[in-house]
């Protein structure tokens, strides 16, 4: 740790013990969670990477991680998120100053929240084939089509868009992105039934939504980009567990195969054994790289290991449902709160495709993972160089 | 015991699978799993009519005579059409344990009604175990006087809900037995299942009055096992079969970066592997029926091998489907997870993977 | 079985009472083997559903069958060549009258050995990339390259070359087939050292070579097309079982790995069992689907399983080496004469590569399934269309 | 235990890598296989002035005094370049037993010259059955009047064709026993290995006099494989990512259908899974290692996952790498073949994955 660092962890410790009770774990002057938020905003730690003219210090990498981990160890929220914060990061990055000053404090604080409008029917691992239009009328865009797999859009504020604003440009090149209200006429929510039984997606209907042209996130044509940074950021945090918190159930997700093996009477089975040492293997190796993959990035050496997180996440949750389901033998046909071991592992069994399906299929990530990690040659796209309006996304 | 020709069977496969296409569509299924009963008797009718009922009913009791090459290949119909009801539990297990017994009275009573139709029975084998085997009967019968008295419980029975009669293996001092019970005399608790097609329940017997089913002993048990074995073999192989076609189906028509899906490499190799286990499936459950049949010498092999590869293969092509399809396949809507929630089902009905391979080598073994 | 089907039955059975003795195993009239496959071959045995006028007795499907089978009841070699014979069947469909009578008769009677001139270097999986050259000089072709992975090229009267006539033409569409006499100045053979420690193939320079035209089988430029058929043969050949007779080695390739479990005492291993169940039934299972596809075929419907033979059996043999060396356990470390079974272990281990590499890997294989089987679209060939001149083939 | 910082480390590393990639390239290692002695006199000098050999041995007996941290990185770098000979068993097993006895004596006497890489010293732990475990041990030792006496035989002994000094394992009346033996008083029979690059022996002992090691037992032994087991998870892991990056190049060179068959989905999936494989085991044998040395209590858990999950990942990575070049890799002349030799004899040394996995879940039950 350099001498900055620890400068930083000096004061950003002290501030700590002036505003935030460590033992109740509340701000000392009381008040929401939004109004700790603002403190933690004003005095820089949310974004401590950013320029000092937007809510930043500008500082680096490490005294970031020095922030993080002062906030943690007293159970504080609110700092570093320029790593997590997705909407925030995209703005930044490219959004016009009115919308950074508009739109930014409202994440910071979690005042608002916000929902992705990505997928299409038509376009899930084909995400540059969306046909959603925004077209530009006035100082406004008039946005119509459907998307799907939106997560939170009946609680979301905002939705984080890509749309076509030009078709007559290949695919990629037509996209615009946008940060659109959700609570407005032009937009229906419809909840989509999962296999889960859960019904934590939707599917969002646009018709003749209105999004202000202050609203869009860099320039016209550059929506591809924009979203690709967006979901970079996603990605990563999915590997580490945390496609797992994602799930959506309240359920304490990392279940130990010894426990259930024990209840099961199948402890001392050999073959099981063998089964529940790959599982936690699996579980276990991945942590490890991760584990790597932070030590690496905290010596500033980008890692490439963290794109492998999602895929092994994947392996992992479908792994760990076939060996539950394997423990539990006949019982895992039942299912309710009467059969609730057998509920959970069924539930995990079909929540397993939320991982290898959502957020990029197990599929692509296998061809990012080709591509940008190892530098394989990229895949041919027929339609890739075609005006989005002659390809087959439109004819059919 | 087969007096069927291969022309016969073909023809009355045919015709079953007509039927199917007309009346157990997926709108069906759904319509049918939203029911508390889990059976469609106008369907039920129509399979009746059309002597599928009556396919393991001797013809001397009104049935056709059929053997375990034929209901193999009317389960794969019914697998690949998700059909739910009774058809295995009564006119196919029930029916051949009674057909097994040397109760010729109740052969008398009860085969002319299952094979018309008219009287559903079923087979509670097993207990909270579910490990149906010998030891997994936790029901005991006593004689007391002249009665036998049932006590204990089974679990896993299908289609108790549905039941005229039961049909119950228990522990009796001379080893396994069976019983007639009555329903009506014994506690019947549903049991939730996540297949939603399928209808199981936990039977309690108290000091239950039951009448014993003559000739039936251990070897009837695993012998009622097998046939329910083959059968559900042929359940498997027939949904893997049609799930597997389904996804295909997909793979040609969905468009994503400019081209069918099933032309990206990844996903052509992942169909390639899916048909040696869709066709292995297949070939695994008519050898074990042909087996099964002929009383083959290789035939606690095959039937083992079936149990198996058709119950891994089922899960296997019905998990890969939809990780295929995609998103759309993650909705409700979609029946490829219906198919997951058989082929999990499939799976540990009659036994699980792990124990049929270990009993397929200790039969590899007694071979070599 | 028809009634034709057994006149034809009796027929066979009567000339083979006159003519093979059951009893030892030889004709009756003495003879080496090729003098007993000319009297086949004299009689319409050889090739029964070939016109009479070209050694055969324009039958049926059927009525070869009946044929081939009162052959194998005796024990008698040489029925029902129009099955197996690439060489005679390539000639036969494809070639002029001059190089029928010339050829076949050899073939047929086991007098002319052969070898297979397709791969090259620059030309394994994509097998039409060859660049091997063949210029028409006047009435013959000389031809110049290098070809790989030919086995019994130093026992071989004749080669089957596919070579490049016309450099102009997209790549398929340039080639011609040819049968090229071995033994002669132009060619050079080298064995290949196999990672078995076998050398089965060779690697075969032709320069200069001469082939004279007539050798041509078919047209120019319709050499992928012959040689596509003889393929096809050969892979149907392959997955029945035939991939283990065709490694070269004289080990008896069926090893119970029960027998194995019980020499290493893993016999009681739950674990172990489960793994022999596994490979145990790979092999079970594409053996019941050979006999549902020769049943199919028997019935006269093209059965589609047959296509999964070879890559099934790749399978078979790969998984098999893993669990025997599973249960050899630190003995699979060994090798050499004092190991044998370590050795036999080892070299099946490597030879597994034999099948999944050769004549078409695992993954052409899948290709060839998911497209002509289920009818999956084809790959994107980049260079299809190209003239082969400008292909990376030729500019690297 | 270590006192070398990370940077000394990293250059230490860096140099054995360069020296590596001088002197032991693919020609070297083929040449090197195929001497009698299997090892490379150069190459091993240039290594002890190095200081790679006194890694293992403590400063006060003239080495460096290292831990798992750095032989484990030594060992990837080994096992990249295939590297013959016996660093492994001498400088890293022979000196860690010895290291971990309370023999003064041998210390002062052994090390000083294994440090310098003067003297050869391996480790006989199992007999024929190769299972490296307490019950594998079949020499037997007893003491006749003040000598010790060995007899029956050890198996799987590294590098003994090399040795100055046998250091065998022997069940002793009192529990599990260490003996220094001269090997010019045993019989030592050369195992023909299918991995050239390595030199087994098995041992004959017939009323063998030996030296007693004092201080050593059931527990040392157990000790002095973890060392090996760790110091062998690196060289897998090594190996592993050195055969993966020499695959993926070819990958990225190989044209066939028009273009680089690394463009080939299928083939572009099987690499992105490999590297799951090839970073995991790179993950898991440096955490085993960081445990060893810290004594930590999950340090059973990590060393048996590292032992099964290196060990799984070189011979799956190796094997596809052969696969995924196709006939090149067919061929003697090609390299890809002496890392699936060399995956399957690691594969073996120091025990087999399904123990491993047994062991671990064993030490996650303690945890648990």
């Amino acid at each position: 740790m350099n001498s900055d660092a620890m400068t930083i962890g000096d004061e950003v410790r002290a501030w700590l013990a002036d505003h935030w009770d460590a033992e109740s774990r509340r701000a000392k002057a009381g008040g929401s969670l939004a109004e700790w938020m603002d403190q933690v905003m004003e005095a820089g730690w949310a974004v401590p990477s950013w320029p000092t003219q937007w809510w930043g210090r500008g500082l680096d990498k490490k005294s970031v991680s020095a922030i993080v981990n002062e906030f943690r160890k007293v159970g504080a929220p609110g700092a570093g998120q320029d790593r997590t914060n997705i909407t925030a990061n995209s703005v930044m990055q490219f959004g016009s100053d009115t919308l950074k000053r508009k739109i930014i404090p409202e994440f910071l604080t979690g005042r608002a929240h916000q929902c992705l409008l990505y997928s299409e029917p038509g376009a899930g691992s084909d995400l540059a084939a969306v046909r959603t239009r925004a077209d530009l009328q006035g100082d406004h865009y008039v946005v119509t089509g459907q998307k799907v797999w939106t997560s939170g859009a009946r609680n979301a504020d905002y939705g984080l868009l890509i749309a076509r604003t030009d078709w007559d440009v290949p695919k990629h090149e037509g996209l615009s992105f946008f940060i659109i209200e959700m609570r407005q006429p032009g937009i229906e929510i419809r909840p989509i039934n999962q296999i889960t039984g859960d019904s934590h997606f939707n599917e969002v209907f646009l018709d003749g939504a209105i999004v202000p042209a202050e609203n869009r996130v860099g320039d016209e044509g550059q929506g591809w980009k924009v979203m690709q940074t967006a979901l970079a950021v996603e990605r990563l945090v999915m590997g580490d567990g945390a496609g797992e918190r994602r799930q959506g159930s309240s359920k304490n997700n990392v279940v130990s195969l010894i426990d259930i093996a024990r209840e099961t009477g199948k402890i001392d089975d050999p073959v099981a054994r063998q089964d529940i040492a790959q599982a936690m293997a699996y579980r276990q190796l991945n942590a490890l790289n991760m584990l790597r993959a932070k030590q690496d990035m905290a010596q500033g050496t980008a890692s490439p290991i963290m794109s492998l997180g999602k895929l092994a996440m994947s392996r992992i949750l479908h792994e760990d449902a076939r060996v539950m389901t394997r423990l539990l033998g006949a019982e895992s046909m039942l299912d309710g709160a009467d059969h609730a071991r057998a509920a959970d592992i069924n539930y995990r069994t079909a929540n397993a495709y939320m991982t290898s399906i959502g957020g990029g299929t197990d599929q692509i990530q296998r061809n990012i993972i080709g591509e940008r990690v190892l530098g394989l040659p990229r895949e041919t796209e027929a339609d890739r160089n075609l005006p989005f309006r002659e390809s087959r996304a439109v004819t059919g | 015991m087969t007096m069927i020709s291969p022309d016969e069977r073909a023809a009355m496969r045919e015709g079953f699978g007509r039927l199917l296409a007309e009346k157990c569509v997926e709108a069906d299924v759904r319509r049918v799993m939203a029911t508390q009963s889990g059976n469609d008797p106008a369907l039920w009718t129509a399979m009746a009519d059309m002597g599928i009922t009556a396919l393991m009913v001797s013809d001397e009791h009104g049935g056709i005579g059929a053997g375990a090459v034929e209901i193999e290949e009317i389960m794969e119909e019914a697998g690949a059409a998700l059909l739910a009801g009774p058809l295995l539990s009564s006119a196919f297990i029930a029916a051949s344990l009674i057909g097994l017994s040397h109760d010729d009275d109740a052969k008398a009573r009860l085969l002319p009604t299952i094979a018309s139709g008219e009287k559903i029975v079923t087979v509670a084998f097993t207990g909270d175990s579910g490990s149906w085997d010998v030891p997994g009967v936790t029901v005991t019968a006593q004689l007391q006087g002249n009665q036998w008295i049932l006590n204990g419980a089974a679990s896993f029975v299908l289609s108790a809900n549905l039941a005229d009669m039961l049909l119950v293996f228990a522990q009796t001092p001379d080893g396994l037995g069976c019983f007639e019970v009555d329903p009506a005399h014994v506690q019947i608790e549903p049991l939730q299942s996540w297949d939603p097609s399928l209808r199981l329940s936990k039977i309690m017997f108290g000091q239950t009055q039951a009448v014993h089913l003559a000739g039936v002993n251990d070897a009837t048990f695993e012998q009622t096992l097998d046939i329910a074995r083959v059968a559900l073999a042929g359940e498997q192989a027939g949904a893997c079969r049609r799930i597997f076609d389904i996804t295909v189906d997909y793979l040609k028509t969905r468009v994503q970066f400019g081209r069918p899906i099933g032309g990206f490499q990844a996903i052509k190799h992942m169909a390639a592997d899916l048909l040696i286990e869709v066709e292995s499936a297949t070939s695994a459950a008519r050898a074990a029926a042909r087996a099964l049949d002929a009383d083959a010498p290789d035939k606690d092999v095959l039937i083992n091998l079936a149990a198996f590869a058709c119950a891994d293969a089922f899960s296997q092509v019905a998990a890969t489907a939809i990780q295929m399809h995609g998103g759309i396949a993650f909705t409700w809507e979609h029946p490829a997870h219906l198919y997951l929630r058989r082929a999990r089902a499939d799976a540990q009905l009659f036994g699980q993977s792990d124990a049929y391979r270990e009993r397929f080598v200790a039969a590899m073994e007694k071979a070599a």
